[in-house]
């Protein structure tokens, strides 16, 4: 099971880490534009708490924290958002493209639903190969509109492939709310593709872990693809920047009532953990924090010309 | 004249279509109260109701499969897709149905709708974010493509684009979406298929289009203090295009620069220097060159994107080496 | 209500229509690949007898019965799936693309699925422009695999269109039983979108003439979008030619059993109907078919030269 | 040498690779027990399984997308779309995900997948069944494109493109699966990115590829009997192509036709042409011209197919235009 101080770490790390990029994009060092997944932290903690080296995670537009969750390094993760040669994929990425394939993070990406098909494919290779691995594909309650989701969820279905299909809901798709886009609830989905479906407080890491722990147990006896949904909240707007005139006041701070964050707080101190363990957890957290940042702002800017590597692999011998 | 925005005049070609033709709609994700991504039909939901302004689901295939039947059932529907990268979910509805209707049906109608959709990088938008997609659609028999590159000209494109009788797909450039520019008034259609004289010039043409209208007046400025008197012709129309207005020019200036911010391979200026290698062989006194990007994914950095996308410098140096 | 002769007319048309299409097709008469209905007659037949003018059809691979039952004239339809000059898309189409938008029937269609957006797209300008029209999507089980036909019923039931989604499962998709690639049951799916969902013995011309007339009277007050499913029975070949070497010689017999022609005539028959009325309207229709197919044969090939329709409408003035 | 049909040589490829590496699988509609619409993987099933010979329902997005996903986690799947005019649904998981990967993660790894698909016409297969679309791969950062004309190009290329760290779409002509030809024994991988000599000739170069290379072929035997000697290049590969080797017989011919069965507009040829007219213009004694398809979808009707397709007397005719 889960350890709750791993998770309260990781929690802190992608809270931490996203409250950083949002200043450091209100103060113009990051370029583009980026989606923070504050408030959803738990989620990313929980589903990756259950995984093993090996397995794979395929990623959303909001994917900073499931990439941190997966152990992409916070070096190279800061390097990345904010542009630099260091960062894990040079700087060609950026936020919707974070991805380091030795630890299994197949990449956030910038096409809604997109990464459903590809964790698929990974299941697939892990079936076939006998890996013992499973994937997972993390997707927003906005995706389930996306035809492709609903094809991944037939054939993982069809196939009784080690795939976890984690569903953050928050309530939103960009600008809309969710139940204007999406007519159907994904318990009943799921279930009429015959996978097994849970709905978890996607605010109560211990919860999601557990959750994720159960159903990665059971794609790893092969007894087929599993749903798990989290009920989440967005606190922030939809990218950076976002002034959310579409969005109801009291929604926006009903929303920042779930801080998984404090409820683990709270739920470790009830158990009678010690509060100078969190606080030790939270200073590493800041320090590694602050330290890829400096390391990120000292780093160079790529440069085109230096840039070897194209579009495809360089021409043997 | 009034002076606006290409956003505004998106908008404003918009509410005029709709308020001159009622079997005008507009589908496409967060369009409605939230006034769409980039604003473009920011009012319209309150102007004309969520029956003709209608926020649809992340759902792309369906979004235009949709404004290809509701073509074949009497409206107008202009759909938007929020990036052009996305248009790989709706190539189905548009090249193997919106397309081919008109023919494969013997003639008995077309589909009139309109897509309209943001292409271009400038904005650290990155790899899936700032495609350049056009030369796809052109190739495809019974789309039309245009490419507006003035707040003028999206009005004028945009309001002939609802009123055609085929499929038109409206390439926006998102990078000139804030820029300002004059609008006739009253603001008048522009025809599609008609390029338009940017700045004439005697030495060489540089054809373009969309973003690099403006590169090419910047390098053609740059050139003009070097003597060099390059000719910028704003293609407008991609398909179909305006091939004797470049010929014409081609046969004052003889030499051609091609500029776009699509990827140079196979892209749109391949096409219109291969017919200029055919119809204007005779014409041309230099290689025909291109400027496009180079032949790799968008990269996010911003000095990656800056490098990689074709600028007025790269344009005048290739004018320079017609010239040479 | 439908009426039993005139159903049992457009059964009659379709079997007699495919049946000698498939001689044609054995002959060298038909060039390119046709997908026959042979034994789903009923299911166009009942379908469309509750439609009225004004209302849309979008069709499949499997067309030519969703176009005839529709009303697309049989002198156009020979012509032009014989690829004949005087065919209702003058021979650019064939037998994927037969269409006739004057009836509304917005086409065949050689994209499994594809059909479904546009049908969803006329139920929208049928409720914008308030026709007081419906449409009918047609398609096959094995197109429940493809993701647009989920973003459509989602759409469609979010919208509440007047979308009558028409589902015929013959249990194959080409040569695989539609079970190996298709994990939902179609009504369950439904259930998900909240769309009243109905099977029907697809061999039941009544029964399925009951089903849509109820349903499209639903789609006319404003209720939402349908669901009806037709079990049915594929008789012959995927496609015209097809040896079936994958198909069990019992399944295939079992089919033939299923006959929705013999079955009106019966249940006809048993309610003291005349036979001389059946036997009437057989002759008819082969007359009919008869002269389509003389017609056609008699009819000049289309030629490039004198096609002077592009891909576009002429320029005007 | 044996010989045997493409469609033979492919199964064979298919079925060597899959021997040589157990990273190698099939997926695609139909292939397994049924052998493929058009019996490509015929036995395969049997003979590997059916974990490594996968039935995938008719989903071309996820089965493209699944592809990417395998690939990138140790896989080397080839995938099949049964008819070319489908990757129109699965061009997100070809062009925002396979092609960019390497580049977009930073030369991480590549996605090591292949994609078969049968395009062209001559099968009054109508409209959406007889598309050439390859020319938008050929456009896309990352994709490579090949297209064989031959038996032992078919075996070859399929080889190394499943050998390839990047994703590789074979484009095959399915009028020329039933075509006989030779294959080497053993039979040998064709390198991507070269062309191939097929006629030696010194009067004008015809450049082309797939189902052209033979109307090439048969035009320049008609030419030949008035005395012009054609020069037939096969291109084979089209992303990369072979410039090289296109220069070369330029400097020799003087005289370019480029033929393919697509739209001749934004086609492949328009991209040779277009470089040819600036890297070869010194070569050029005449117009470059393109023999493509008209600016319609493929008609159905027979008659109309055959006037439609570009064909060796249309090849001919403009060998004799460039050299009038
Ligand atoms: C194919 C595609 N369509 C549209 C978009 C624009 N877009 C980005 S995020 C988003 C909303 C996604 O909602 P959801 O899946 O619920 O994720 P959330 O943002 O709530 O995490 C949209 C429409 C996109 N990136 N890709
Ligand atoms: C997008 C697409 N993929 C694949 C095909 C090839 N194909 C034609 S019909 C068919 C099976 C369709 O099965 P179903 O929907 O059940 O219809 P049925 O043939 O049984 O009437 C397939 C795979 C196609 N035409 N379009
Ligand atoms: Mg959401
Ligand atoms: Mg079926």
């Amino acid at each position: 099971m889960a350890e709750p101080l791993a998770l309260y770490r990781t929690m802190v790390t992608i809270r931490e880490a996203e409250m950083a990029l949002a200043r450091l994009f209100a103060d113009g060092e990051v370029p583009g534009f980026i989606h923070l997944s504050v408030g959803q932290e738990a989620v990313a903690a929980g589903i990756c708490a259950a995984l093993a080296p090996g397995d794979s995670v395929a990623s959303t537009h909001r994917g900073h924290g499931h990439a941190l969750a997966r152990g992409l390094g916070l070096r190279g993760f800061f390097a990345e958002v904010m542009g630099k040669a260091s960062g894990v994929c040079r700087g060609r990425g950026g936020s919707m493209h974070v991805a380091d394939l030795s630890v299994g993070m197949l990449g956030a990406n910038g096409i809604v639903a997109a990464g459903a098909p590809i964790a698929l494919g990974a299941a697939l290779a892990h079936r076939t190969r006998g890996t013992g691995g499973v994937a997972v594909a993390f997707f927003g309650d906005g995706a389930l509109a996306e035809g492709v989701l609903h094809e991944t969820m037939n054939i993982a279905a069809l196939w009784r492939l080690p795939l976890l299909l984690a569903c953050e809901n928050n309530g939103w798709a960009e600008f809309s709310r969710s139940e204007t886009q999406v007519a159907a609830r994904l318990a009943a989905l799921a279930a009429a593709h015959g996978i097994p479906h849970r709905e978890v407080d996607g605010a109560d890491a211990l919860a999601v872990a557990e959750a994720a722990a159960e159903a990665v147990a059971a794609l790893r006896r092969g007894e087929g693809p599993r749903v798990i949904e989290a009920r989440t909240r967005r606190w922030r707007g939809h990218f950076e920047g976002d002034p959310q005139r579409y969005r109801d006041p009291a929604e926006a701070a009903e929303a920042l009532a779930h801080d998984p964050i404090a409820r683990a707080r709270a739920a470790f101190l009830a158990a009678g953990g010690d509060a100078a363990l969190l606080e030790a957890v939270e200073a590493e957290c800041r320090a590694a924090i602050a330290a890829a940042i400096e390391a990120a702002r000292a780093a160079p800017a790529p440069r085109w010309e230096e840039e070897r590597m194209g579009a495809y692999a360089p021409a043997e011998g | 004249m009034t002076e606006l925005r290409t956003l505004q005049a998106i908008t404003r070609a918009l509410s005029d279509a709709m308020e001159a033709d009622p079997s005008v709609i507009l589908l496409g994700e967060d369009i409605g109260a939230a006034g769409g991504p980039f604003g473009a039909t920011r009012g319209l939901h309150a102007r004309f109701g969520p029956e003709r302004v209608r926020d649809t689901p992340i759902a792309e295939a369906a979004l235009v499969g949709a404004a290809v039947g509701a073509a074949l059932t009497g409206l107008r529907p202009v759909a938007e897709i929020m990036f052009m990268d996305f248009i790989t979910l709706a190539m189905d509805a548009l090249v193997n149905q919106a397309a081919k209707a008109r023919f494969m049906f013997g003639g008995q109608r077309g589909v009139p709708m309109v897509l309209r959709t943001p292409h271009g990088g400038g904005l650290s938008a990155g790899p899936q974010h700032s495609q350049c997609l056009e030369a796809w659609l052109c190739h495809v028999p019974g789309l039309k493509v245009v490419c507006p590159a003035t707040p003028a000209d999206a009005y004028g494109l945009l309001r002939s684009a609802i009123a055609d009788p085929d499929p038109v797909i409206v390439v926006e450039h998102k990078g000139l979406y804030a820029m300002k520019g004059e609008l006739p008034d009253p603001p008048a259609p522009v025809p599609i298929g008609r390029a338009r004289l940017a700045r004439p010039g005697r030495d060489a043409t540089i054809l373009c289009y969309g973003a690099a209208v403006h590169w090419s007046l910047a390098a053609a400025e740059d050139l003009a203090r070097e003597g060099i008197e390059a000719e910028v012709l704003d293609l407008r129309s991609l398909q179909p295009w305006d091939e004797a207005a470049v010929l014409e020019s081609l046969s004052r200036t003889h030499r051609l620069v091609i500029a776009h911010e699509a990827v140079e391979a196979f892209g749109v200026g391949a096409e219109i220097a291969a017919r200029m290698a055919e119809v204007g062989f005779d014409e041309l006194d230099a290689p025909i060159l291109r400027v496009g990007a180079p032949f790799t994914p968008v990269p996010f950095a911003p000095p990656l994107e800056a490098a990689w996308r074709p600028d007025a410098a790269r344009i005048a140096a290739a004018v320079r080496r017609t010239l040479a």
